[in-house]
């Protein structure tokens, strides 16, 4: 191919100095900025269309837009340049309570939740169990305000590996097994930080002010 | 030691102010730059350097500056006492006992020297070179990779049901139960110690009157318990106590 | 010429890929990073020979520094670009010298710098080209004192245009010639003739300390 040799003849010289330019260039630059780089009598239209046909088939483009000239990568390959990288995080104590309470009670409105909780949850909240899609949206309570309700998804059961949501354990079960022994409860009121934590959300949470 | 004198030497004294260094004695990044400058006018490789030429170069460019009456930095004093003292001693009749040698001592700011304007030579070649952003250019506006973050939730089974057993035991009122021990309430007490004197007349310990058990604790309470029930039915007249001081045994007989 | 014909065959989509990732970046990738985004089963290494390549002749050259690629153009047409373009701000002597110690040295500690120069580092010296992206710190030498060392990074290879350290002008002589070695190892591996004949262990006097 022509473009793997040494070029020794002006026009190929041309034509490189053009591409190098717009390469460099911050912003698509017009013919007239580009030869004011290269050089008045150098044909930069013919460089241009030399250019254009050469990268056409390429991973980047020279395309022009509105009389300016720049090269961008191919539309076609827009889906590799965004990498999607997997994090696992934890779930906070607000959304694991959040999440149990939609099991427990579901299909449960918002207020629902924050009265079984006892403090507000905020938006943020229930944004991450339905991202996380444990969550959805259960229609409306035919109630004054109509307020939405959540339900949790068959993705919820699959992550939990519950067959159904009977599966759950009851209060009983919970209290037998100790989940519910009151010296739990002491112990996290002496874990400070966490209740710092929760207050912190409860704060970022406008809409309830 | 020899060896310890010989780096303190050349070891130049460091507390030096650059910007007044700048101001007294030229372009000079202390003595030792000097003389690499003064060595290079001598248009010769530095391995054929003559150190002498080149002391007699620097110990005038010193006199020099000091008629212009420059203040100089002390370094750079220091560095021409020394090569002064070097200067005689390559000159005069070799002196075995002279360690290390005048000759060493040369050898060691040649080498020293040279190395200076390796690096030197090395910074001009570095930045001689075709540079990135001077010389050739990157993109300047990439379009750039986007790395989209898609989160993994994590969170088991316990954690939900332990975390629902939270919330129901925060939002219920907590009934406190206090677990069954091993004591012996003063009730029981007071009517064992009753029945116990009965019309004992004989002043008794009052640890006779306790019941046996191997639980220490139980036996602790019952000492409390029954002490307490002897007050009390000393109180009320039915028995009578004795006890010569504070710690000794405690005698119970009925009234 | 087949770059000019729409790709139809896997490699030539291979290539295209990686020329669209390179050129899309904002910073030099590893063919790890490169990975990353074009997928694991990908030969990004013979992609990147393929690209240098075509790209060899060009206004634009493909460049390896450090084991990091970037499109770069071509030191051919400096002449051109550098019109309008500010100066990078220019590196003193000691900053000068004190990077080329660096890199030849690297990993260095600054008492050595000092010994090469001749003078204390003043204060700005080694910011300036830590700030410049060009000097890192290497970790720290086990011995008394434990100093901290430094040493050269891949901005500075690609600032320079080196592919690797064995790039820098020159280091091959100066390490054939000993000129990188300390100096008491370059005296002790000298043979003085009159250090036999002559030295005889004697109490050494400190009046020129």
């Amino acid at each position: 191919m022509t473009d793997q040799l040494p070029t020794l003849d002006p026009a190929a010289d041309v034509t490189r100095a053009v591409e190098a330019t717009l390469f460099a260039a911050a912003e698509p630059l017009s013919v007239q900025d580009i030869a004011a780089y290269v050089g008045p009598d150098i044909d930069v239209k013919a460089a241009l269309a030399t250019l254009t046909n050469l990268y056409a088939s390429r991973g980047v483009n020279l395309v022009e837009r509105g009389g300016k000239w720049h090269f961008q990568t191919a539309s076609d390959l827009a889906h590799i340049l965004r990498r999607e990288r997997e994090e696992t995080r934890k779930l906070s104590r607000a959304g694991i309570e959040t999440l149990a309470i939609i099991a427990y009670h579901e299909p449960v409105s918002r207020a629902e939740i924050e009265a079984i909780r006892g403090v507000q949850i905020s938006k943020g909240t229930l944004d991450v169990l339905m991202e996380a899609g444990w969550v959805r949206p259960a229609g409306r309570r035919e109630t004054p305000g109509r307020p939405l309700t959540f339900a949790t998804t068959p993705a919820f059961l699959a992550h939990f590996g519950l067959e159904t949501r009977r599966d759950l354990p009851g209060i009983d079960d919970l209290r037998a097994a100790g989940l519910l022994d009151p010296v739990d409860l002491a112990f996290e009121a002496m874990e400070l930080p966490e209740t710092g934590a929760e207050a912190e959300e409860l704060e970022s949470d406008d809409d309830h002010a | 030691m020899a060896e310890q004198l010989v780096i303190d030497a050349f070891e130049l004294p460091k507390a030096v102010d650059e910007d007044r260094l700048t101001v007294d004695v030229g372009s000079w990044e202390g003595p030792l730059d000097l003389l690499l400058a003064l060595a290079r006018s001598q248009k010769v490789d530095l391995r054929e350097i003559s150190i002498l030429a080149l002391v007699d170069q620097y110990l005038a460019f010193i006199n020099d500056a000091k008629a212009l009456k420059l203040e100089l930095a002390a370094d750079y004093l220091v560095m021409a006492a020394w090569l002064a003292y070097l200067k005689s001693g390559l000159l005069l009749p070799k002196d075995p006992e002279i360690e290390p040698s005048p000759e060493e001592l040369a050898m060691r700011l040649q080498l020293r020297l040279e190395r200076l304007n390796a690096m030197r030579d090395a910074g001009a070649r570095l930045m001689g070179r075709d540079r990135l952003g001077r010389d050739v250019f990157a993109r300047p506006a990439p379009e750039g990779l986007r790395v989209v973050r898609k989160s993994l939730w994590d969170a088991n089974l316990f954690e939900l049901i332990q975390a629902y057993g939270h919330v129901k035991e925060r939002a219920e009122p907590p009934l406190h139960i206090v677990h069954q021990r091993n004591v012996l309430t003063l009730e029981e007490a007071i009517a064992r110690v009753s029945r116990l004197v009965g019309a004992a007349i004989e002043w008794t310990v009052i640890q006779r009157f306790l019941p046996e058990s191997d639980d220490p604790q139980f036996r602790k309470s019952a000492l409390a318990s029954s002490f307490l029930a002897t007050l009390e039915l000393a109180r009320q007249g039915k028995i009578a106590l004795k006890q010569a001081e504070a710690f000794a045994p405690l005698y119970v007989r009925a009234a």
